[in-house]
């Protein structure tokens, strides 16, 4: 296991600029999800680190070691990909294996075959060892693929998307079961993926990268509360963060320079027949009045799109109240919730 | 990776199996036509084995594709062959560009001379430049083009009263290029034993020399010349001559008329066999043939008879035949040399003529008996008396082809008039001989 | 409308009826397709005088003698010498007797077809072996002027080959590579390797990137990767156009024509002169021409799924 | 200036430059438009060549 | 684990691509590139390769102006474009006739479409000399069959100056047919089933389908397969050689067949190499056309 | 009122210039050789109503479909469509639009075109078909790329494409075929609100095919839950959730899914608790019998929670932050539990836990059947 630093890292392809000026530290054992939209630079990150692309500037060091100029076989990283990570043509005893029959690896077959065995116990995977690797499930397959990355214990592992192309609860199960693994193996995960439940639940550390920069690391908890921009605000949460012009909320103290108010769709309260709050909040709080303008009611929760001053407003809303659209209720949050951005959407 | 090793496995092992074939070492190559003939000389040669221990290879080459093989042989320097048996008309560039090893010291080292051989025969096959004592080939098979007639279709009454009734003469073997095209339109269409027959098989081939061989066999009995005999390659008004355009309408219409259908494209082969399958009546080919048709089992025995080109303003025949040269390029010109010297032998050139070759010797020749030894045997004197042959130039295969296009165009390609194709032919051959620097 | 009215179970799919009829004409011009195939065949169990029948025989007695023409050279003899001979000890022998031949040695046609197979062969690996590896780079790396160079290479492979004939013509003699088996390899290495570049590429791009680069992260080199993890994954696509090598140099014509004379010469210019007893020998031409054409059609049958990019250089795919 | 270089367009004009060579080439109606067929070709191959290295409109 | 692996690093990327491509770039070079250049300088000499020692003279542009004015070698080019045209229209129309047929996917049309396709898998010369057999006038099959439909008497396909174009025309369209029709075949297929079924919402008939969903998809795809037609049929030379060598007169002598009796026969060489450049330039010409259709098709 | 409704109807479809349809199926059936893709399925989608249909993968959703298209047959069965029985028309002859969940737009022709389409195979005028694409353009905003090619257009801007396509015609109802599937995460929840709006706008009966649970639940006003080529739910999303009739659909609705707590005995009619483990827990009242002695309890994670004392004894397994909640996985004796918790709810991976439930959010479930077993909450 080790530590990874990307220092100044460049790289373009062509005209486009796919990484500026990136610094990135990983730390032992940790969970890193790097969290951004297609083509923000999260896989060539990924490549960079795994040697698989050679950055224009910059040095990648693992544990404190220049490996800038190293071919991928000598980093020891392992690579889980989002598909085509098994190797067609052996089964999956052999693709297991494969990893520990590298020529600069030399090791025993004997040994080869315990290792084998006892990854396949882990991922519950040691009865299909013969079966070939397209007779696999979906589930299946990423389970061997990370085996293989897990069996000969790389300095990092490096995941692309892995979970992306499974159905939505195969893909909750391996969720669960990938964070356990982590744990009891403290391994050092670099995680990449585009959707922000997986890197909330999973990360120790998440770090939202937009355009080729990182616009901020912290713990999903941080970055979820105190989101440096209104880009990261926008990234994390669902439903997603209310951003709305100071002016729809007028009396409000605000800090200078605030043009933009993020407010989580849980933390607008509404006052109606329906609802009451609690006489110690109501003193923080201005009142602005609303209209109902649709209803989704997803069960564990109902989600209001309230239309205030021609802005439209997210909130949540108890599913045992019966909301109709067109309904006119009031709203309001509490002040120390809500996150200030300047007009460049920077955190005030 | 398997299906690659075993390629590769199969890959060596047949170039493994196919080097261990090369071993022997005291043999000499022959290259010649793949005809009856060269059936006979293999059959000759094994005694030149038994006295020597030379062994003999052969290459036969077919006749569509032997002047082709053989001088791209020569062109790229090939030591395919040692012995070639070459067309005259190859001397001069077996001379000029040294393919050909000049004879002439061996001849006078091996006490061999020209005066043995049959003067017409030495001429064309092995002098060059033409006359002159510079001796590139041993004559070895003299051939001329000739005809042959189903004699027993015209010996059956019914017939010969129906010609007598159309033409008023009696049938016969014509001794006219007029008198051969009535035979032809007699025949052409007639039943007989209950088929249909035609008139006659006639050159046509446009590949390699056919046309110009069949063609030439009319314009010498017209009397044609190449060239102004005072003045060389000067052709206008010789080439094109009003015999010389006569002559080839002739020989079209012999072709449109008297042909079986589909012979548009026809030389030895595809005359043979019009013949022999009993299509025509008539066939014009060479007298190296004759001995095969005189054998046949269809029209064979009697069945057949053969006479020389007939004249009409002129007498002519159309050369054939063929010396035999040593190949500059080859590595065992002396054992080469060694084979010509057996083949000049007198007992060697009678026992080639018995086997069905065509020797050029004088000894057989002038033997008295010669003349009965074969039906067809008075015919070649005949013909060698009157043999004319086509232009024996270096540049020998452009004038050829370029005769060969233009012949065939008008004749099988109805394309134009004779005059037209004669003057254009008279282009071709003038941009040749500049292009030779001849003009 | 009553249910069954509409047997198909979707619209849009053609009705049975318009099936039948499609399957009827494609029969039908199947059937003439083939009679040329067929009667090839036919005529090479046909003797020479029911070859040149009129009309032409469809039943006829079965002969091999086209077979045994094929096999053997034989010189006509007469009939004492043929009764001086001692009796004939094979079938086939007693076959030519009874044509008044004898037979004078093997043909030459063995060689020539042996000699299709050396440099079919020969080719074939080398242009598969060169091309896999040119491909592989085509697909995987950047190369300068990459679209260039591959038109480049394509290109070659539609040069008249009449046109290539004459300065390659000249070159082999001054290096005297004309009439060698390896000068015919060599030639139809080039002439396929555009081919099995193209092809080839097409097959290796289909085989994503990722598994040889999670290859060189489990510690294996590139050239490794290539060789352990796309070489098998491509080996369809490899022998599909290892088989349309084969064919194309099999099949060739031109440059075996103008190049190849005795030693080198393969089957195709060779079988049109097979020569007989004066003219063409039908019943060998068409036995030469069926020992020639049934591995092309065996092959085009195991192979048909392949069929349409080696045709069109990959350009459509199935 | 730059829409003047765009390799589609020219593309097609080389295109038919050329098939408009063959035509000539191939045709039975005039000797002299066989005569300078040949120049055409080898123009709207030459310039193929050429325009076929202009950038494309689509990136 | 990372001090087991050995520090010696295999070949870099640049250095692999050199090695996987050098050899094919260098034998396409040596083989091709050099010839094609030997030949252009030949172009311009009087060259005659069967006459050496004889000076060679440059000459300039003067073979190429003896060709470009001669009527022989326009004639052939007639001919050729005749045998172009005509093939192609036939394998158009009989291709894309059987590939709409075979789109209906009737039991067996796997196996059919094998069957078609063996002529086109054939060696040209080989099937050459066979058809010449068919075409005998007595004994072939192929007259007899006519005959036995339309009785025309005695004709000979490949003796007679008018039928003889006509005699390649039919041995490369049943050779080919099959080739354009696996391309249409491959066009129809590429094209997705909800578009018939889009256009069958959208209240297309039968017939309006065929003519805005299947035809535009499949015409690339057919002018793909007959512009590589139309360049094999360019250069042809051994079908036709063997079927009729050219004749009767001159009438299905095409570009090929002349440029071989000049360059192997007559053995000009300069003269020939002029005539090849004029071929291969009009090929690579074409063959730009067709990567940039092939490109179009990949496309989709 | 049924007067009045259709009155209304009448004047918005005339303002609108789109007709509103009832399609009613009766007892549809299909199968293909020997796999039965739809079973007897009936179905009545009101006019204007978007009717979602909703299930995994080859539960027949999209066959269901097709078959109200016109581009499969069925095997028996009826389809009205208003009022007129349309079973073996073709689609070309039925009047309703598709949308497909690969656009199927034509490649070889540019947007314009694409639009035109349907109004040229109706042989309707240039200078109509030219006003009516430019409204249907400026309605989904797609003016400025009416002249490019397909094969250059982003993902949403080929839906809006293949949405004007269907709009263009007018046609009477639309269906659309897993519509969003193809499109980026992102990118889907924004074009399921303008669908959704778009739908507002034009009112027209829609049927929606997806396997999506949210996107059924956020987008329509009907849900017919399917599985196996049978019709397992139908009803509004809210009756869906809170009351599924099957296991298979309290599984499917909801992410996480409804927790499903093995009992081992019969459930009686007037039971209100039921021996779990070791322990009795109360649920609602219940008013029949169950067939077999496996039964379960399904409830939602939102409605279990924590407690020190009571419920079903467990370790925590995982521990997932959402932002604005949390779900921990129980590992229980009766297999893993799902529990939505508030976000600041302060819990470790391996803590000790109980898990409880209010007995009122209590479904049981057959064994056997699968099917929800009735109690006096509902």
């Amino acid at each position: 296991m080790a530590n990874i630093q990307l220092k100044h890292i460049n790289k373009s392809f062509g005209s486009t600029k796919a990484l500026k000026s990136l610094d990135l530290e990983i730390k032992h054992g940790e969970f890193f999800v790097l969290l951004g939209p297609t083509g923000a630079g999260k896989t060539t990150t990924l490549r960079i680190i795994a040697g698989l692309e050679k950055p224009d500037q910059g040095a990648v060091f693992i544990d404190d070691e220049d490996v800038t100029n190293l071919q991928p076989a000598y980093r020891d990283t392992a690579f889980v990909y989002q598909q085509y990570s098994l190797y067609p043509n052996y089964n999956v005893f052999d693709n297991l294996a494969f990893p520990l029959r590298s020529p600069i690896r030399k090791i025993s077959q004997s040994e080869i075959q315990t290792k084998v065995q006892e990854i396949a116990n882990l991922l519950k995977i040691d009865d299909k060892l013969r079966s070939s690797v397209t007779s696999l499930s979906g589930g299946e397959m990423q389970r061997v693929a990370i085996g293989r990355a897990l069996i000969r214990k790389p300095n990092i592992f490096l995941m692309d998307e892995p979970l992306s192309s499974l159905d939505a609860k195969l893909r909750e199960i391996l969720r669960l079961e990938l964070k356990r693994i982590q744990m009891e193996m403290e391994a050092t995960i670099l995680y990449v993926t585009h959707d922000q439940v997986e890197a909330m639940t999973m990360a120790d550390n998440i770090g939202v990268l937009n355009q080729g920069m990182l616009e901020q690391v912290g713990t999903p908890a941080e970055i979820y509360n105190r989101p440096c921009s209104t880009y990261v605000a926008s990234r994390l949460g669902s439903p997603r963060i209310n951003l709305v012009p100071t002016s729809l909320f007028e009396s409000e103290v605000l800090p200078p320079g605030t043009t933009t108010l993020g407010i989580r769709p849980e933390d607008i309260l509404l006052k109606d027949n329906h609802n009451h709050p609690s006489s110690k909040q109501k003193s923080a709080m201005t009142w602005v009045d609303g209209t109902v303008s649709s209803v989704e009611n997803l069960g564990a929760e109902i989600i209001l799109e309230i239309s205030v001053n021609g802005e439209e407003v997210q909130a949540i809303a108890d599913p045992e109240k019966n909301y109709n659209a067109g309904e006119n209720l009031e709203l309001s949050f509490l002040t120390e919730k809500a996150l200030h951005f300047n007009q460049d959407g920077q955190l005030i | 990776m398997y299906a690659l090793k075993s390629v590769l496995a199969l890959l060596l092992f047949s170039t493994v199996t196919l080097t261990g074939i090369v071993a022997q070492d005291r043999y000499i190559t022959l290259g010649w036509a793949a005809w009856d003939p060269a059936n006979a000389l293999v059959e000759l040669s094994k005694d030149f084995t038994k006295e020597t221990g030379i062994e003999m290879r052969y290459e036969f080459v077919p006749w569509p594709n032997f002047a082709d093989r053989m001088l791209n042989e020569l062109n790229s320097g090939g030591k395919t062959f040692d012995v070639l048996i070459g067309d005259s008309q190859w001397i001069g560039a077996g001379a000029v560009y040294g393919h050909y090893v000049k004879l002439n010291d061996f001849f006078d080292k091996e006490g061999i001379t020209m005066d043995d051989f049959f003067d017409p025969t030495v001429y064309a096959y092995s002098t060059w430049p033409k006359g002159s004592p510079n001796y590139y080939a041993l004559p070895a098979m003299g051939d001329a083009l000739a005809w042959a007639y189903r004699k027993d279709w015209f010996a059956k009454p019914d017939l010969q009263k129906a010609f007598n009734d159309e033409y008023g003469y009696s049938l016969g073997v014509p001794t006219t290029w007029d008198q051969l095209y009535n035979v032809c339109k007699f025949f052409q269409g007639r039943v007989v034993d209950g088929k249909k027959r035609y008139g006659v098989a006639i050159n046509t081939e446009r590949g390699s020399e056919g046309i110009t061989m069949g063609v030439t066999a009319a314009m010498y009995a017209w009397g044609f010349q190449y060239e102004n005999p005072n003045k060389p390659y000067d052709m206008e008004g010789f080439v094109n001559s009003d015999r010389a355009v006569e002559a080839l309408e002739f020989y079209k219409k012999i072709y449109q008329e008297c042909t079986p259908p589909g012979h548009s494209d026809a030389y030895m082969e595809a005359n043979l066999d019009a013949y022999k399958s009993g299509q025509v009546a008539m066939q014009m080919n060479w007298y190296a043939f004759w001995p095969g048709v005189n054998k046949d089992p269809d029209v064979g025995g009697g069945k057949s008879g053969f006479f020389a080109n007939p004249d009409q303003k002129a007498k002519g025949a159309t050369l054939g035949g063929q010396g035999m040269s040593v190949v500059k390029y080859s590595d065992k010109q002396d054992l080469a040399l060694q084979y010509i010297k057996w083949f000049s032998k007198p007992e060697v050139q009678a026992k080639w003529w018995s086997l069905g070759g065509y020797s050029c010797h004088k000894s057989v020749l002038n033997d008295p008996g010669f003349v009965n030894s074969q039906v067809y045997a008075q015919g070649f004197l005949d013909s060698m008396g009157k043999v004319k042959d086509f232009w024996q130039e270096p540049t020998f295969v452009e004038l050829m082809l370029a005769m060969q296009k233009r012949v065939h165009d008008f004749v099988v390609g109805d394309k134009g008039t004779a005059k037209q194709a004669m003057d254009k032919l008279i282009e071709d051959w003038t941009e040749t001989f500049e292009a030779d620097g001849k003009l | 409308m009553s249910e069954q009215t509409i047997k198909q179970t979707s619209p849009l799919e053609p009705s049975s009826f318009s099936r039948k009829s499609a399957a009827i004409i494609i029969i039908i011009y199947c059937i003439i397709s083939l009679i040329p195939i067929v009667w090839m065949v036919m005529t090479s169990f046909k003797s020479a005088n029911d070859a040149v029948s009129y009309p032409p025989l469809v039943y006829f007695d079965p002969s091999l003698e086209g077979w045994v023409n094929l096999f053997t050279q034989r010189s006509r003899q007469s009939q004492e010498y043929l009764d001086s001979l001692p009796p004939p000890e094979t079938w086939y022998e007693e076959l030519v007797r009874s044509r008044q031949m004898v037979i004078a040695g093997p043909s030459r046609f063995l060689g020539r077809f042996t000699n299709s197979l050396i440099i079919g062969f020969g080719s074939t690996f080398l242009s598969v072996f060169l091309g896999s590896l040119a491909a592989y780079a085509f697909s995987r790396f950047r190369i300068p002027l990459k679209d260039d160079l591959l038109f480049f290479i394509l290109s070659t492979r539609m040069f008249p080959p009449i046109a290539v004939a004459v300065p390659i013509f000249l070159m082999y003699r001054k290096l005297g590579l004309s009439d060698t088996h390896l000068g015919m390899i060599i030639l139809y290495t080039m002439v396929n390797l555009s081919l099995a570049v193209w092809l080839l590429k097409g097959f290796m791009d289909e085989i994503p990137r990722e598994y040889e680069e999670a290859a060189m992260v489990d510690g294996y080199t590139r050239f490794q990767a290539f060789y352990k993890i796309v070489l098998p994954q491509a080996m369809t696509g490899i022998a599909a156009t290892a088989i349309f090598c084969m064919i194309f140099a099999w099949n060739e014509y031109a440059f075996a024509v103008l190049l190849t004379f005795s030693e080198a010469q393969t089957a195709p210019p060779f079988i049109p002169t097979i020569i007989g007893e004066g003219g063409l020998d039908w019943p060998a031409i068409a036995s030469g021409t069926v020992m020639f054409l049934v591995p092309v059609m065996i092959f085009t049958v195991v192979l048909r799924k392949h069929l349409l990019r080696g045709i069109t250089f990959g350009a459509v795919r199935k | 200036m730059k829409t003047w270089f765009i390799r589609e367009i020219w593309e097609n004009v080389a295109s038919l430059i050329i098939i408009l060579g063959v035509f000539m080439l191939l045709q039975p109606f005039s000797m002299l438009l066989y005569t300078y067929s040949f120049s055409l070709i080898l123009g709207g191959t030459l310039g193929f060549v050429v325009v076929s290295h202009f950038p494309s409109n689509r990136d | 684990m990372k001090n087991t692996l050995s520090k010696s690093q295999g070949l870099s990327d640049r250095a692999l691509t050199w090695l996987f491509v050098t050899p094919t770039i260098l034998l396409l070079l040596a083989v091709n590139i050099y010839p094609l250049i030997y030949a252009i300088s030949m172009s311009f000499t009087n060259f005659y390769a069967n006459k050496p020692g004889r000076e060679i003279k440059f000459i300039g542009l003067k073979n190429y102006i003896r060709i470009l004015n001669k009527e022989d070698i326009w004639e052939t080019m007639q001919a050729t474009a005749h045998f172009m045209f005509w093939t192609l229209l036939l394998q158009a129309i009989i291709g894309l006739g059987l590939a709409l047929l075979l789109k209906r996917n009737f039991k067996g049309s796997d196996i059919l479409t094998t069957l078609i396709v063996l002529p086109m898998m054939l060696s040209p010369a080989v099937v050459a000399v066979f058809w010449t057999y068919m075409y005998q006038p007595q004994s072939g099959i192929f007259n007899y069959i006519i005959n036995y439909f339309f009785n025309f008497g005695e004709f000979t396909m490949i003796g007679d100056v008018k039928l003889a174009p006509w005699s390649i025309i039919i041995v490369d369209t049943w050779m080919w047919t099959p080739f354009t029709m696996l391309i249409c075949l491959a066009g129809l297929k590429s094209i997705p089933n909800y578009l018939y079924e889009a256009a069958e919402v959208d209240r297309a008939n039968t017939f309006q389908q065929f003519l805005h969903i299947t035809l535009p998809s499949v015409l690339p795809f057919l002018l793909l397969a007959l512009l590589f037609r139309g360049i094999e049929n360019f250069k042809m030379f051994d079908l036709v050689v063997e079927l009729t060598g050219g004749g009767p007169g001159s009438t299905t002598e095409l570009a090929s067949i002349n440029l071989k009796r000049e360059a192997f026969e007559k053995w000009r060489t300069g003269y020939s190499s002029a005539f090849a450049v004029i071929m291969f330039v009009t090929i690579f010409g074409l063959g730009n056309i067709w990567v940039k259709v092939m490109n179009k098709v990949k496309e989709r | 009122m049924g007067v009045l409704w259709g009155l209304w109807s009448s004047v918005i479809s005339q303002a609108i210039g789109i007709n509103l349809t009832d399609i009613i199926l009766k007892n549809l059936h299909k199968s293909f050789g020997n796999f039965v893709a739809v079973q007897n399925t009936d179905l009545t989608i009101k006019n204007g109503e978007f009717f979602v249909l909703l299930g995994p993968s080859g539960c027949g959703k999209t066959t269901t479909l097709r078959m109200i298209a016109g581009l499969e047959i069925p095997t028996s069965g009826e389809i009205l469509l208003d009022e007129e029985d349309v079973t073996f028309l073709r689609a070309s002859q039925r009047d309703i639009a598709f949308v497909f969940q690969l656009f199927a737009l034509y490649p070889h022709m540019n947007v314009w075109k694409n639009l035109a389409f349907p109004l040229k195979m109706q042989n309707m005028s240039a200078s109509e078909i030219k006003t009516r694409v430019l409204e249907v353009a400026k309605l989904l905003q797609i003016e400025h790329i009416l002249k490019s090619k397909i094969s250059g257009l982003a993902g949403g801007d080929r839906q809006r494409v293949a949405l004007g396509r269907a709009i263009v015609r007018r046609p009477k109802a639309f269906l659309m075929d897993e519509p969003l599937g193809t499109l980026d995460a992102e990118f889907r929840e924004q074009m399921s609100l303008e669908l959704k709006k778009l739908h507002e706008r034009i009112e027209a009966t829609t049927i929606y095919v997806t396997h999506d649970q949210i996107e059924a639940m956020t987008m329509g006003d009907k849900i017919a839950v399917m599985d196996q080529g049978k019709v397992l739910q139908y009803g509004t999303p809210d009756e869906i959730y809170s009351r599924p009739a099957t296991k298979f659909v309290g599984s499917f609705i909801g992410s996480p899914a409804m927790n499903f707590i093995p009992i081992e005995s019969m459930i009686q009619a007037g039971d209100t608790e039921v021996q779990v483990g070791d322990q009795k827990m109360a649920i609602p009242r219940q008013k029949t019998n169950s067939l077999s002695n496996h039964n379960y309890i399904g409830v939602r994670p939102e409605k279990l929670e924590f407690d020190d004392n009571q419920g079903i004894p467990g370790k925590v397994y995982g521990n997932e932050y959402l932002g604005n909640r949390k779900i921990c996985t129980v590992e229980t004796g009766f297999g893993q539990l799902k529990v939505r918790v508030a976000k600041d709810t302060s819990i470790n991976i391996n803590d000790s836990v109980r898990v409880k439930f209010s007995p009122e959010s209590a479904i049981l479930f057959d064994g056997q059947t699968e099917l929800a077993l009735l109690s006096e909450n509902q």
